[in-house]
């Protein structure tokens, strides 16, 4: 069973994944041991009671009660083991618990951006510590996406309008792949983050130093560090190539024209206007689909970034 | 629900035995000639091969794309094509697959051939009604031709708000296409409900209906009550692009899961409108090739029905990480798990059906084998995906993607296949090489489970869908499950020649070469113009196996087919109907 | 749904797949009530979207409301109701052979949906002019509630809908008068005039319960 | 199977004016406002008893065969079933409410 469990599913990395994962197998070992009746059933019956001749008669049975009755309540049973037993599993995954260590997380296309209490922002990086219920409440800049964490074996959809929530309790220090499962456009493949789970004491020195640390650095490399972190290369790339968004290099004081004609020079303001409010100017040929970083990225960051961006030619 | 005029008639019968003409010189296919008689014919066996060579063709387009996709994701990065034309790839091959394929093919193609055959009747109740539901769907066709052609889709095909609201390319001429496609479907649906309610051939009572009819009563059914909301559902969605009249946009404070539910009250409904009808096929399938009555005659009629209304009451297990409230999904779970029970009932009676038969494993019994085994995979992985906390784990993941195309491709295709094997000597009076039937048969199981299977494991180890690009540690799974797409790429060529052959070539088809009891059978292949050279009468049930088939007995009315009217009032024209 | 074309003879109305007239009356009538369900739950979409956002936000339903002249949604409501009642005579007439009555009625029916439409057109012209416009058009100020765009664009899909299908309506009369006027109709055959009949008093239920809830609620 | 009724003139215009009584009526009570939400459940059963009026003496359903009628009863169920289980989501959604 385990063999079959590490084929199957991914590892179990919250509270909540045993359970869930008890189910699974539960289900998949009933299906195959019907599937395996039936398909028996299919090949014995077509063996056995292969056409002899062409005028074989054939017995008159229209139906029996006690098979029938049979073969309805006991599926029915079987299922509503079923039901019950994925309806406490998902209770478990909708009460969240008193102490949960609350994110909130802001899905745009096409990145993730988590918020911690003490204002820090990370992009696509998520960090949380290990053995303590977390509860993630999420919302979204734009359409709809979906935050999934297979380890965890959670999920819920991001929507522009409310606020959803889900939490977890991981169960051991690492690594785990975080997915946007709801389509939302071209690069909704890229939108993948990175849940990294730390002790407690290791968790509260990154919260303290992940925003400190960046004012010891020199801006062009915090530029290079910014661009990186907050998943601009998704769709900018800095080696000349087509993606999503026009290419980095070579943008700094070049001269761009717009989807309305209109021809404008690549300064600071442009740039920090493109960050703030992507959408006012758009690049002849591409699309409007960048979201804004406004509070997400302060003045001395894009001071930074634009110093990195000078640096590309 | 005998009428007056079933036991008026009844009076005139004089039961004789009736056998149908071997090899007649003239049929339906070449009573009127040339392409406008084709055009214009209202004529319900027609008009079901015109609806069968547009859903060929739309199968094929979408196959193609199926290909392409399968190609793209060989390699974890870009192969060949740019995410923005997977995404349009992906769309336009569910579209076009749901909406132009599996929701006609069954009822449209096989349902329109096949119904009044196994009525009795001359045609459908409104045959220019008929003809128009094929113009319909040419037209929304039409319209989803021009939307790929100026600027694409790449909505996916369930068009969510707010990035159907907002993102390029032309979502209006798609929606709108599948909004007029929709009117072809609610005009078949009724057509088909109004033709079982009132013009079934004198004897036919509701316990002698054959139980593919039972199958398609139950999808008209579910297409006359759905269609209509995914007709509001589309044209609201129109509305929100054309004025942004903000009812399911949330920059204009509307509400997106509204849209989900409007939508899947149409589109969870629909996918029984596909499998249904499937379920009738096997129906008459596995009863036929096992040479014995059905087991459980009522069980399988009634719980079509009960498929189709539970099918209603489940919409919402496509949203059950979507943010609606805790208790509806609950109540969906639950109403979920009910809708699979008349489902296994149908199965065991199928299996029932085959003990003590006298099975002959000819290709359409082979494809209901088929059907059985993958479709009951497809049923169980569904019983897994309403499981609500195992749902949230799985939810929008590969192992959906296997689910759906287990119980649509495992299972209406299948089934879709086994019906046109079976009545492809009735269509075309010619027999296909049963040998290469076979070869494709078994190409086609292997390579679908070589494609799917895999994605049962990825989908459960996290594997999101619509993905262009992918993590390193599903690329076996995704190359294996390529390698098994071409081989149903050559599965699905393979059965183009051998059915190409067999209509330039092949060997003409006795009238009843499966020796079935079904009323279809008991006619000329192919069938007169008119369906029967004399308004039959049904003594003997569809399933009487029993008897051999010397003894078994229909009856014909004593007058000429229907035709009396005419013949009292005007014989003149009664002539020049006929000449 | 008409018979083939008009000549002298008695039964030409009857197609050659049907047994008899019956046949062919009962399963048109039927097939007539298999698309009214179909309507029901086109226009059911509408409602469905109404009452989820009427439950929603009652106070904008309270405030919104005040927009629509209660005064010409009962003239309206008058109207419809007496375009049924003359549908409904003119249905009597055919079945009594009152050719001349079945054309007066119809006339008269037509008249009436003209008006509904006049009167509808000058509701929506009032509101145009205030910058009550549909969707992100929409500019007025005088409602008190972020979200009254989205009644107004309920109110125009409902009663806009309603209006193509009267629209619809007054073209399937035009037709029904030029075919009694070429004689087709009689006490043996009228299915067309029946079916349309019925399709006319559906969209005067719709009203029935739009009225109530668009412009009723205080 | 009635297929042909017919009804008397006089028939008629008594449905029609029973009709305009009604849609007075319901007109009428909304001076008296009545205190929510009995004014809304007053203002449908009024209006469906106006369709049930129409649908059973205009559409002349009362002398119709039984299986129309069901027609009529089924696409007002699953009109219910529709807007009561999407209430059943839209009620009793539980947003979340973010600390920070």
């Amino acid at each position: 069973m385990n063999r079959l469990s590490e084929f199957m599913l991914p590892p179990q990395k919250s509270t909540v994944a045993e359970g869930t994962d008890a189910l699974f197998h539960f289900i998949t070992t009933t299906s195959i041991i019907l599937l395996i009746g039936i398909t028996i059933a299919i090949i014995y019956f077509s063996w056995k009671y292969r056409r002899r001749s062409e005028n074989d008669v054939t017995p008159v049975i229209t139906h029996n009660s006690a098979l029938e009755i049979s073969w309805s309540v006991i599926p029915l049973i079987l299922v509503m083991i079923v039901f019950g037993w994925g309806l406490r599993g998902y209770v478990n995954l909708t009460t969240v618990p008193d102490d949960a260590y609350e994110v909130r997380v802001v899905g745009k296309s096409w990145l993730w951006e988590f918020h911690y209490e003490n204002g820090y922002v990370s992009v696509n990086e998520l960090h949380v510590p290990v053995n303590r219920p977390v509860r993630l409440v999420m919302s979204s800049d734009d359409v709809l996406h979906s935050f999934y964490i297979p380890d965890f074996r959670v999920k819920m959809d991001v929507l522009p309008n409310r606020y959803t929530s889900l939490w977890f309790e991981a169960t051991e220090t690492g690594e785990s792949v975080i997915f946007c499962t709801e389509y939302c456009g071209t690069a909704h493949s890229n939108m993948l983050a990175t849940a990294y789970v730390h002790e407690q004491e290791d968790f509260e020195t990154w919260l303290l130093t992940a925003g400190a640390a960046d004012l010891d650095m020199d801006p062009i490399e915090l530029g290079a560090e910014l661009v990186s972190r907050n998943a601009c290369q998704t769709c900018h790339s800095s080696d000349g190539s087509r993606l999503q968004g026009p290419t980095f290099l070579g943008l700094f004081g070049s001269e761009r024209v717009m989807d309305n004609g209109e021809r404008i020079i690549a300064d600071e303001n442009y740039i920090r206007e493109s960050i703030l409010d992507p959408n006012v100017k758009i690049v002849e040929g591409y699309l409007p689909v960048m979201p804004s970083y406004t509070g997400t990225l302060n003045d001395r960051q894009i001071d930074a970034i634009i110093a990195y961006l000078r640096t590309l030619q | 629900m005998a009428t007056n005029e079933e036991i008026k008639n009844r009076k005139r019968i004089q039961v004789r035995r009736f056998v149908p003409e071997e090899f007649p010189e003239k049929h339906y296919l070449n009573e009127e000639k040339g392409l406008w008689a084709w055009l214009t014919t209202v004529d319900h066996k027609k008009i079901g091969l015109m609806y069968l060579a547009s859903i060929a063709f739309f199968f094929f387009i979408a196959g193609v794309l199926a290909l392409l996709l399968r190609t793209e994701l060989l390699t974890p990065a870009r192969s060949f094509m740019d995410a923005d034309v997977y995404n349009q790839v992906f769309t336009l091959h569910g579209a076009i697959m749901i909406f132009f394929f599996l929701v006609p093919s069954v009822p449209a193609v096989l349902g329109n051939f096949v119904l009044p055959l196994q009525l009795g009747a001359k045609d459908v109740a409104f045959p220019r009604l008929n003809l128009a539901s094929f113009y319909i769907y040419v037209i929304g066709a039409l319209f989803t031709f021009y939307a790929i052609a100026s600027g694409g889709v790449d909505t996916g095909w369930t068009f969510y708000t707010p990035y159907s609201a907002t993102t390029g390319g032309n979502v209006m001429a798609m929606t709108f296409g599948i909004f007029i496609l929709g009117f072809s479907s609610i005009l078949t649906g009724i057509n088909f409900m109004v033709t079982i309610h009132k013009m079934r051939s004198p004897g036919i009572t509701w316990s002698k209906l054959p139980l593919n009819l039972w199958g398609l009563y139950a999808t008209s059914i579910i297409q006359i009550l759905a269609t209509p909301v995914l007709a509001i559902t589309l044209l609201l969605l129109t509305m929100e692009r054309l004025l942004g009249i903000g009812i399911f946009d949330p920059a204009m404070g509307g509400d997106p899961v509204l849209y989900q539910h409007f939508f899947w009250f149409y589109s969870h409904p629909a996918v029984y409108i596909m499998i249904v009808p499937g379920f009738g096929i096997i129906s008459e399938v596995i009863s036929s090739f096992s040479r014995k009555t059905i087991f459980g005659y009522w069980a399988i009629a009634l719980s079509s029905l009960a498929i189709a209304f539970i099918g209603f009451l489940v919409w919402g297990h496509h949203m059950f990480t979507a943010g609606q409230s805790s208790l509806a999904n609950m109540v969906f779970s639950f109403l979920t798990f009910l809708v699979g029970i008349p489902t296994g009932i149908k199965i065991f009676n199928w299996l029932a059906t085959m003990y003590k038969g006298s099975i002959d494993m000819k290709t359409p019994m082979i494809y209901a084998m088929v059907f059985l085994f993958l479709f009951t995979i497809g049923g169980f992985t569904g019983i897994m995906l309403g499981a609500l906390s195992v749902d949230i784990h799985l939810h929008d993941t590969y192992y959906v993607v296997a689910h759906f195309h287990y119980v649509m491709m495992g299972g209406m295709v299948m089934a879709f296949l086994a019906g046109l094997h079976y009545w492809w000597p009735k269509m075309f009076g010619k027999m296909y090489s049963e040998f290469w039937a076979r070869i494709s048969a078994a190409l086609l199981f292997v390579g679908f489970n070589m494609t799917f299977l895999p994605q049962f494991v990825m989908g459960s180890q996290g594997m999101p869908r619509r993905y262009f690009n992918y993590i390193d540690q599903f690329q076996p799974f995704h190359q294996f499950s390529t390698l098994g797409a071409y081989i149903m790429g050559v599965a699905f060529v393979l059965m183009f020649g051998y059915l190409l052959h067999s209509l330039l070539k092949g060997e003409r088809a006795k009238a009843n070469p499966w020796g079935s009891r079904a009323l279809e059978w008991q006619t000329t292949s192919p069938a007169p113009l008119h369906n029967f050279e004399h308004t039959p009468v049904i003594v003997n049930g569809p399933y009487d196996y029993h008897k051999p088939m010397s003894e078994f007995q229909l009856g014909i009315a004593n007058s000429h087919n229907g035709h009396h009217h005419h013949e009292e009032v005007s014989a003149k024209r009664t002539e020049t109907e006929q000449a | 749904m008409a018979g083939h074309s008009a000549t002298e003879e008695k039964l030409d109305h009857l197609q050659h797949h049907f047994i008899d007239s019956d046949q062919q009356f009962e399963a048109s009538k039927m097939g007539m009530w298999i698309f009214l369900v179909t309507e029901i739950l086109f226009f059911g979409g509408l409602f469905v979207a109404y009452i989820v956002y009427r439950a929603w936000y009652p106070d904008l339903y309270l405030l919104a409301s005040e927009q629509l002249d209660t005064f010409w949604g009962a003239v309206n409501t008058f109207v419809l109701i007496g375009s049924s009642l003359t549908v409904a005579m003119a249905i009597r007439s055919a079945q009594l052979n009152q050719i001349k009555g079945l054309i007066i009625n119809l006339w008269i029916t037509i008249g009436l949906a003209c008006v509904f439409m006049v009167i509808k057109y000058f509701e929506y012209a009032e509101k145009f002019a205030k910058g009550i416009l549909p969707g992100s058009y929409y500019s007025y100020e005088g409602v008190a509630h972020e979200k009254a765009n989205i009644f107004f664009s309920i109110y125009y899909m409902m009663t806009g809908l309603h209006g193509v299908h009267v629209i619809i309506g007054i073209g399937l009369m035009l037709w029904l008068v030029y075919k009694a006027k070429k004689k087709v109709f009689h006490s043996g055959y009228y299915t067309p005039v029946e079916i349309t009949g019925l399709y006319w008093h559906l969209v005067d239920i719709i009203w029935i319960f739009l009225f109530p809830l668009l412009y009723l609620i205080d | 199977m009635s297929g042909h009724h017919i009804s008397s003139a006089k028939f008629l215009w008594g449905v029609g004016i029973t009709l305009f009584m009604l849609t007075i009526l319901t007109v009428a009570v909304t001076w008296i406002h009545i205190p929510s939400p009995w004014n809304v459940v007053v203002a449908i059963a009024i209006a469906v008893v106006k369709a049930l009026i129409v649908s059973a003496f205009f559409m002349n359903l009362y002398w119709e065969s039984k299986f129309n009628v069901l027609l009529f009863v089924m696409s007002a169920a699953f009109f219910l079933l529709m807007i009561g289980i999407t209430l059943l989501d839209t009620l009793y959604r539980n947003d979340p409410i973010p600390s920070f």
